[in-house]
């Protein structure tokens, strides 16, 4: 009967669907012994491989682990040398950079001059980080250990530049063979096994490390995407990851009641701010911005969006730089009013508020209430990354909110916000005022440390006087981690030397 | 019939052409540039201005579509703008997870529906009826993303049964494709009995009765294979659902499917990724439904005859 | 025949279908007249395309090929609005009382609807007075007015059908098995009303059925056809008696009889009608004629009178 | 069987009766029907009366960082959300939002998707086969998708979103209203309607698309269930509706971080969605029986 | 007389809708002999098919239910069986061929799947067995047996006829119940149909129940006639009794509305009016409103049966006073 044969035929098929290799896998496996794995939860995979083809903080985790720059910065955020044997400022444009000797990359061979000037030059030319080396001229090699950078001006914060993932050192021989990163060799303290995209990303230690202080500590490291954030928890929940570097602040009391969990917190160098476009009326009126700085309840906003995890933000850097100095401002609907009324909108506006992702999103909604008390009717446009972005440097926003996370000398954050050449950049308020552009200036060139301070001081109060920005908060990095797991560090960036994470 | 199945393969071409087009030109309505997105922050002009010539971003949108057909045609589907990495490489990781949790999904909703709708049929009004159609409507109207979430807090955080998302074994599976299949589960059974209750009404069921065959052999043998025709119909039709609701559900389960992938490359403007994701989208779409129309050759030989 | 009681003169009609298989030739090449106030009888089997002729001279479908000349004009050459003005005067009663009224109208909505569209009454409440008369006219009870056709039985749902073809200057209807859906008793009572609008109003008639003693009753002439063939035509009469072509002399046989006395043996064709896709060039009848020849399998015989008026398609005459 | 119905309603009625109270007479028999009609009445109720119920400005809108997650009780029926707004007041509102979504995009898609689908199907032939060849491409890409690609182009805004979700449901109708004219155009009360003499577009809009609503109808009415999903849908993908907006879609996807300890600010609005999406199914399947000529 | 093989007494049967309830058989009694044939007419809505599904238990329930009667089929009482045993019944002892060849065959199973399917059931053979058993039904109805393993739409409307035919012959029936086997079909298949099923009749000696509305059919095929209305044998008789001696107006009408093909000047007399609503049949003579002789008390009193010979008797009025009442219509 052929009926019953089609049948058998189709449950037959059914069943090699079920034996599809997805299943190979078969369960977790229970392992009794100590775990010698580490599963970190990724919010969102890594984009590349390839330390100078990306530049977001997931794929940094990433190629942290896989290659070396020559310098580090340690959880305070302070350089330390990484590949560095020792360096020396030759003229205030010369810097000479001597490499240890004998550390090898994953392929066995042997790390040279060459290959960190080939690394720096490819650098520069990578689509997605050229503007790290942007101030460096020229790189040259001195000798097999030895190469000497060459920078366009006197550039006080140079040594930071170098601790950038797009100036990891790879090797010269690697690239040119022309693989493409699918499988990346680099000198790193764990090499690489796999990527599947989407997925994970699976690391070895590297038995074979040449710095002996900070060998890899667990046999693998895995990072694996989640993008929920609910999942993230409840995955370190049930023991599926073992550390979530993005850990959602709303389920921080989640892992505070839990006892096999461990809650981690740092203050960031992250400062949030709402930013008004001055090119725009009503935002070319300073009153107006004042009057904004007063109005906006930035308790409320940390309550909101980030649960508490974070402390105001009364500049425009975190507390912890050189130079900082706290603005005038504070919670005063009433003075904003007095203010708005002075500028000639006793009654209000309608403006808008553009910006992107979700967690802005609630920041934004309390803004929108706030700014509703004092009679400014706010609407909230989002926009996709890409769009908003895009829309931002053509200015086409009125007022905006995002995130920066600075870097650790001063200067790399202040030049590009508000330098007037970076109109059309990152200066996002597109603020053009000769006498910042002056400071600015005049605080990148001092090399003196106490002189740098002054002038940063007096640049702080100029800005939060001209009030182009408000800050909103500073939002403390948080870790979820097993109890068990040791070696859970925190810089100010988040998540630090994963190296160090072992059970 | 192989020349049928020739035939409708050669359809497939014109379709394609026309829904590359439709997202060339949807995509190009984006707000935002390309090639800033690509460069990031502080790209100069000059940087900008080189690469749109070099992914010839300036070109008239026609062009663009022409050059990316020429190069499709050679099997070239370009490199992500985001990644810099090839678009059909990574479809080829992507896609088989999609595959695979749309197909479980599907499965899962076939063996549960269209047993539940046959029986319902056949007890028509009575109380299993009436509970299966309401928990079967209940199911059409819940959120994927909402009802995904749901069972995570219940069997993986609480209960522990299943892993809360990722792709490990067979177990990783269960839930994410039991969500997706919720929907469809739903209105296949809803079909099944429908088209059940339909069939038992016809004559040809009377003259089975009348020629002594039991009760269950009308139903198995004479009712059902006519009864899963619509049924048949509903399923090709649900894959584009699952296809849809696999956007979510990858989200919610951390599945690295292609769903995800296309939202996330929607996000970030990266066209060539998005017209690769929706290539193979369309593409298996449409080939899912050919091989049901092939499939009711095998029921209906109504049909079969009108293939040759 | 004389021309001048001629109403309406069919010469070489041809209706060819495009089917995936090849030519359906639902009306080959058939030749008829049509006089003033008769009635014709269009016989055939199902398939034989007895009612497609009927939908062509209406030009419900546009025929392939061929006049149909109707008062001295060819009705496939007039303009839309000509052809418009002619619908007032030819009028179609179909099959199936069931779909052939809109669901969706009330009765008095449907007959209305011919004269409304036409403007031929355009005073509201004249018009419906004529829709209570023609209602009168068909038999209908009047408090139907306002009931759907689906609350209705098919008898007086043909009533309606009818009343709407007569809603507007009715010369000329095709009727298409206007009972063949009906019981018995009612087919009778729909018969009668058919035949004595004729007679009081002077109607013109096709009479499209499959089944004989009814078009023997009814019609003036009967013309049978055969797989889009016309076979033989002659007056009803005649052809009853003197049936020629086999196939009408096995129809006429087959019909069973409410009688008890049987008159001679019954004729029983072997086989089916074959295709009427593109069908070969021979005598369509050929494979079920008992009598067929060689010639038969080779050509196709022409239509010839046999008798006085009556014509036949066979090789064997 | 030779017990088909006969006449067996000779109501002798003097006054035109209308169809949609035959309808309404059957509908009424299904109780599943009479359930969802009275949801949907309740909600189109808190939709209408909204400002008599809840505080717009004060209620929805508001920021009350004082009362934020509260759990349900007195003075907050359904809760507060993480800024203090009350959940009962917020899905009154989004009750407008998504039924008027829902209705906005489905009559786009009827709109345009059945003038297509009526043309195709009445004039068949070439302009048949150009105008579903044309709507094959649409309906190659799943339906969710094709909206989510058109609402990233067109940027997230009510309107945006309803236009997706309408062009996105176009081939939907398309077919469906091409298959009920198909139906009903080869029936012989259309050629009755010719034979008197009725020009196309009369026989349209007069015979062949009065009958054709019933499946049309009943698919509209899913169709709006599935387009208030949809709507949802995006909005977990962060293409939703603007905040503070409250749409229902949006505050599932806001609310969802808060799934663990605050639960009632996801049920509530998923709630409204499911009982919303339910009664509409209700209404569509009683409506189905309803119109069904078969059944009456 | 061989022997009753069907004896059906006071059956009534009644379906249950939303709108009321149909009285659809009012109690009739039936009885078949062995080798003859049973015309059972009337028109739409009368109540034959119902009766015919009584008989195999077919009635849907619900809406159908049966309110009253006994069936003995060659001496076993039908409705006192477990359907389990009903289930060996149908298509052995009895068997029943539908009124639209179109839709009574499975659209999806080959006819030589189909025929042997009744036969395994019932003659407990191999699967090869039954189908060869098919193959040479096929051939009896005159379709060559290599067509056995062709679908349903590859037939014919006549063809499809000819394998109902054979499904419903394949296990020698005692009882063959026909239901309007020829409505269907065009006249020259019809008379083929006819033919075959009168010639197989013979060979396997079975009793036949003909339903049809078709006087004509009857004429050549039937033994014995009973008429039916609303639900209600109005005459029954020998053929000759019921066409030459017809006695009850209905009947009477019947012939009078059928055109005569040889006498095409003779007059219509149709029966005037419609059939009695079934949701609400009248308390007298269900045919009263219809008749032309109807009396005061046709309308409030049911007729008794009178007989006018052991096998003929009439339910009316007219005659239980007046047994030599002729008719005016005269058939005849």
């Amino acid at each position: 009967m052929d009926y019953k044969k089609k049948m058998t035929m189709l449950f037959a098929l059914v069943l090699m669907s079920l034996t599809l290799p997805v299943y190979a896998g078969g369960a977790q496996e229970e392992t009794e012994m100590a775990k010698d794995e580490v599963v970190v939860a990724l919010s969102a995979d890594i984009t590349s491989l390839d330390p100078q083809g990306h530049n977001d903080t997931k794929s940094e985790m990433v190629s942290f682990l896989l290659f070396n720059r020559l310098f580090r910065l340690n959880t305070d955020f302070e350089v330390v040398p990484d590949l560095a044997e020792s360096w020396e400022q030759p003229s205030d444009t010369e810097w000479v950079i001597k490499i240890k000797e004998g550390v090898k990359f994953h392929d066995g061979s042997e790390m040279t001059a060459e290959d960190v000037k080939f690394s720096m030059d490819r650098s520069k030319e990578a689509p997605k980080v050229q503007q790290v080396l942007s101030e460096v001229a020229s790189i040259e090699v001195v000798d097999k250990y030895t190469v000497k950078f060459t920078t366009n001006s006197a550039f006080a914060p140079f040594l930071y530049t170098l601790v950038h993932a797009g100036t990891s050192v790879i090797p010269k021989a690697y690239v040119e063979s022309g693989d493409e990163f699918a499988k990346p060799i680099g000198s790193g303290p764990y090499t690489f096994v796999e990527w599947i995209s989407g997925d994970q990303v699976v690391l070895k230690k590297n038995e074979a490390y040449f710095d002996k202080n900070n060998m890899g500590q667990s046999s693998t490291i895995t990072f694996k995407v989640i993008p929920e954030g609910t999942s993230r928890t409840i995955a370190l929940e049930t023991g599926e990851v073992d550390v979530v570097p993005e850990l959602p602040t709303i389920d921080m009391n989640v892992v505070k009641d839990n006892s096999d969990l461990a809650l981690y917190e740092k203050p960031s160098t992250r400062v949030d701010f709402f930013a008004m476009n001055t090119e725009k009326a009503p935002f070319d009126n300073v009153k107006v911005r004042q009057a904004l700085n007063y109005a906006i309840d930035k308790d409320a906003i940390i309550t909101v969006a980030i649960d508490g995890a974070g402390v105001k933000a009364e500049s425009v850097l975190a507390p912890s730089f050189l130079g900082y100095k706290a603005g005038p401002y504070s919670y005063n609907p009433a003075k904003a009013k007095e203010l708005l009324a002075a500028a000639g909108y006793p009654d209000g506006f309608e403006m808008e508020i553009m910006t992107s992702g979700d967690d802005r999103k609630k920041i934004a909604e309390v803004i929108q209430a706030s700014l509703m008390e004092v009679g400014i009717k706010a609407s909230i446009k989002m926009l996709e990354w890409g769009t908003f972005i895009d829309s931002v440097l053509r200015g086409d926003e009125e007022t905006l909110i995002l995130g920066w996370t600075s870097n650790p000398d001063p200067d790399a954050t202040l030049t590009p916000h508000w330098f007037s050449g970076n109109i059309g950049g990152m200066n996002f308020a597109r603020v053009n005022d000769p006498e910042m552009d002056r400071m600015l200036k005049e605080g990148r060139e001092e090399l003196d440390l106490g002189k740098r301070e002054v002038i940063y001081n007096k640049l702080h109060t100029y800005i939060m006087d001209k009030a182009p920005w408000v800050p909103l908060f500073v939002k403390n990095n948080i870790v979820g981690a097993n109890a068990a797991l040791k070696g859970v560090e925190l810089s100010p960036q988040g998540l630090w030397n994963l190296e160090k994470l072992h059970y | 019939m192989i020349k049928y199945v020739i035939r409708r393969l050669m359809m497939l071409f014109p379709v394609m052409v026309g829904v590359i087009f439709l997202v060339f030109f949807i995509i190009s309505l984006t707000p935002g540039d390309v090639a800033t997105i690509i460069l990031g922050d502080g790209a100069t002009e000059e940087r900008i201005k080189d690469l749109r010539e070099e992914l010839g971003l300036d070109d008239p949108l026609i062009v663009q579509y022409g050059n990316y057909m020429i190069d499709l045609v050679q099997g070239d589907m370009g490199k992500s703008y985001s990644t810099g990495l090839s678009v059909a490489g990574e479809i080829k990781q992507r896609f088989p997870n999609t595959f695979k949790l749309t197909i479980t999904a599907i499965f899962l909703s076939v063996l549960i529906s269209i047993p539940i709708g046959v029986i319902s049929a056949t007890r028509q009004y009575s109380i299993f009826d009436n509970i299966g159609m309401i928990v079967a409507l209940i199911g059409i109207s819940m959120p994927s993303f909402w009802t995904g979430l749901i069972l995570i807090i219940l069997f993986s955080l609480k209960l522990g049964w299943f892993p809360s998302g990722g792709m490990k074994g067979i177990m990783s599976l269960i839930l994410p494709a039991f969500t997706l299949a919720i929907a469809s589960t739903a209105s296949i059974t809803r079909t099944t009995r429908s088209s059940m209750l339909e069939v038992i009404r016809q004559d040809y069921i009377t003259t089975a009765k009348a020629k002594g065959v039991s009760r269950r052999s009308v139903i198995n043998k004479h009712a059902l294979k006519n009864a899963l025709i619509p049924a048949v119909t509903v399923i090709g039709l649900e894959f584009g659902v699952l296809l849809g609701g696999a956007v979510l559900t990858e989200t919610v389960f951390s599945w690295p499917g292609i769903g995800r992938l296309m939202v996330e490359s929607i996000q970030r403007k990266d066209t060539p990724m998005v017209l690769g994701c929706v290539i193979v989208f369309a593409l298996s779409f449409s080939i899912v439904n050919l091989i049901i129309d092939i499939l009711y050759a095998f029921i209906d030989p109504r049909i079969k005859s009108n293939y040759s | 025949m004389k021309d001048k009681e001629v109403l309406l003169q069919v010469r070489n009609l041809k209706k060819y279908f495009d089917t995936p298989k090849g030519k359906l030739h639902a009306v080959d090449d058939i030749t008829f007249d049509l006089r003033k106030g008769k009635t014709l009888g269009l016989v055939g089997e199902s398939g034989c395309g007895k009612s497609t002729t009927g939908r062509v001279i209406l030009r419900l479908l546009e025929a392939t090929d061929g006049e149909i000349i109707y008062n001295g004009k060819n009705i496939r050459e007039l303009s839309p609005k000509e052809m418009r003005a002619l619908r007032k005067e030819i009028q179609i009663i179909f099959q199936d009382p069931f779909s052939s009224l809109d669901p969706r109208m009330t009765v008095s909505e449907i007959i209305e609807e011919p004269i409304k569209l036409n403007k031929l009454i355009r005073d509201r409440k004249k018009r419906f007075e004529r829709v209570l008369e023609l209602m009168d006219l068909v038999g209908l009870s009047r408090r139907l007015m306002n009931t759907y056709p689906h609350e209705l039985d098919g008898g007086r749902r043909q009533r309606i059908g009818i009343a709407r073809a007569l809603a507007l200057d009715t010369k000329f209807i095709v009727c298409d098995e206007p009972v063949s859906a009906l019981d018995v008793s009612i087919q009778a009572q729909i018969l009668n009303l058919l035949k004595e609008l004729q007679k009081k109003l002077g109607l013109t008639y096709i009479f499209i059925t499959h089944d004989l003693s009814v078009v023997n009753h009814f019609s003036d002439d009967i013309a049978v056809m055969y797989l889009g063939k016309l076979i033989e035509k002659a007056s009803a009469e005649e052809l009853f008696s003197n049936p020629v072509h086999p196939y009408t002399k096995a129809l006429l046989s087959a019909i069973p009889r409410p009688t008890l006395e049987k008159t001679g043996e019954k004729i029983i064709l072997k086989g089916e009608i074959s295709s009427p896709i593109n069908p070969e060039d021979n005598c369509r009848f050929a494979n079920r004629c008992p009598y067929a020849r060689d010639v038969c399998r080779q050509s196709e015989p022409p239509l010839r009178e046999s008798g006085e008026n009556h014509f036949v398609a066979c090789h064997l005459f | 069987m030779s017990d088909r119905t006969l006449s067996r309603k000779m109501i002798p009625a003097t006054k035109k009766r209308s169809q949609a109270l035959d309808v309404w007479k059957r509908l009424r028999k299904s109780n599943s029907a009479i359930a969802g009609l009275i949801l949907i009445f309740i909600f189109l109720c808190l939709a209408v009366f909204a400002p008599l119920i809840a505080d717009y400005e004060n209620d929805a809108l508001k920021m009350n960082i004082i009362e934020r997650l509260q759990s349900p009780g007195a003075d907050h029926w359904f809760g507060t959300d993480e800024m203090g707004r009350d959940i009962f007041a917020r899905i009154v509102y989004g009750t407008r939002i998504s039924l008027f979504v829902g209705v906005i995009s489905v009559s786009i898609a009827l709109t345009l998707g059945g003038t297509l689908g009526a043309i195709a199907g009445y004039y068949g032939g070439k302009i048949d086969n150009i105008i579903m060849r044309t709507l094959d491409v649409l309906l190659a890409i799943p339906t969710i998708l094709l909206a989510i690609t058109i609402v990233a182009a067109l940027g997230a805004s009510i309107l945006n979103l309803m236009i997706a979700v309408g062009i996105s449901n176009i081939p939907g109708f398309a077919r469906v209203v091409r298959a009920a004219v198909l139906s009903i155009k080869d029936q012989e009360f259309i050629e009755a309607a010719r034979a008197i003499g009725s020009r196309d577009h009369t026989i349209i809009l007069k015979h062949v698309l009065p009958n054709s609503m019933a499946p049309i109808i009943v698919f509209a009415t899913l169709k709006v269930a599935s387009a208030i999903m949809a709507t949802a849908s995006l909005s977990f993908i962060g293409l939703g509706i603007q905040p503070p907006t409250p749409e229902w879609g949006s505050m599932l996807a806001g609310g969802r971080a808060y799934i663990r300890d605050n639960m009632y600010i996801v049920l509530y609005p998923g709630l409204a969605i499911v009982l919303t999406v339910l009664s509409l199914n209700l209404i569509g399947d009683g409506l189905r029986d309803a119109l069904d000529p078969k059944l009456k | 007389m061989k022997g009753t093989v069907l004896k059906v007494e006071n059956l009534a049967v009644r379906y249950v809708t939303e709108d009321g309830i149909v009285q659809a058989v009012n109690g009739i009694d039936i009885s078949v002999e062995k080798g003859s044939t049973l015309g059972l007419v009337g028109e739409t809505g009368a109540g034959k098919t119902t009766t015919a599904l009584s008989v195999l238990r077919l009635i849907p329930d619900p809406p159908g239910e049966v309110v009253s009667g006994k069936i003995e089929l060659d001496g076993k009482a039908l409705m006192e069986l477990p359907e389990s045993k009903m289930e060996k019944i149908r298509g052995g002892l009895v068997s029943m061929i539908f009124q639209d060849p179109m839709t009574a065959l499975n659209p999806v199973l080959k006819v030589g799947d189909q025929i042997a399917e009744a036969i395994k059931i019932h003659q407990q053979l191999s699967q090869d067995k039954a189908l060869q058993k098919a193959r040479e039904m096929l051939e009896m109805v005159g379709i060559p047996g290599a067509r056995m393993n062709e679908y349903p739409h590859q037939f014919s409307g006549g063809m499809k006829q000819r394998v109902v035919i054979a499904i419903a012959l394949s296990c020698s029936p005692k009882l063959l119940i026909a239901d309007e086997p020829t409505t269907a079909l065009d006249v020259t298949i019809q008379a083929q149909v006819l033919e075959l099923m009168k010639e197989l009749k013979e060979k396997m000696d079975m009793a036949m129940i003909m339903i049809t509305h078709d006087l004509g059919v009857v004429a050549e095929v039937c033994d014995n006639v009973a008429i039916m209305y609303a639900g209600r044998i109005v005459e029954q008789g020998t053929l000759e009794e019921i066409f030459n001696n017809t006695k009850h107006p209905y009947t009477e009408g019947l012939f009078l509305s059928i055109p005569n093909i040889d006498d095409r000047k003779a007059e219509l007399k149709p029966i005037r009016g419609l059939m009695s609503d079934p949701f609400n049949l009248p308390p007298g003579c269900s045919f009263c409103d219809r008749c032309d002789y109807a009396m005061d008390k046709c309308a409030t009193e049911k007729p008794e049966k009178v007989h006018f010979s052991p096998d003929h008797f009439v339910e009316c009025h007219l005659y239980p006073d007046n047994k030599e009442f002729q008719l005016k219509g005269g058939k005849g």
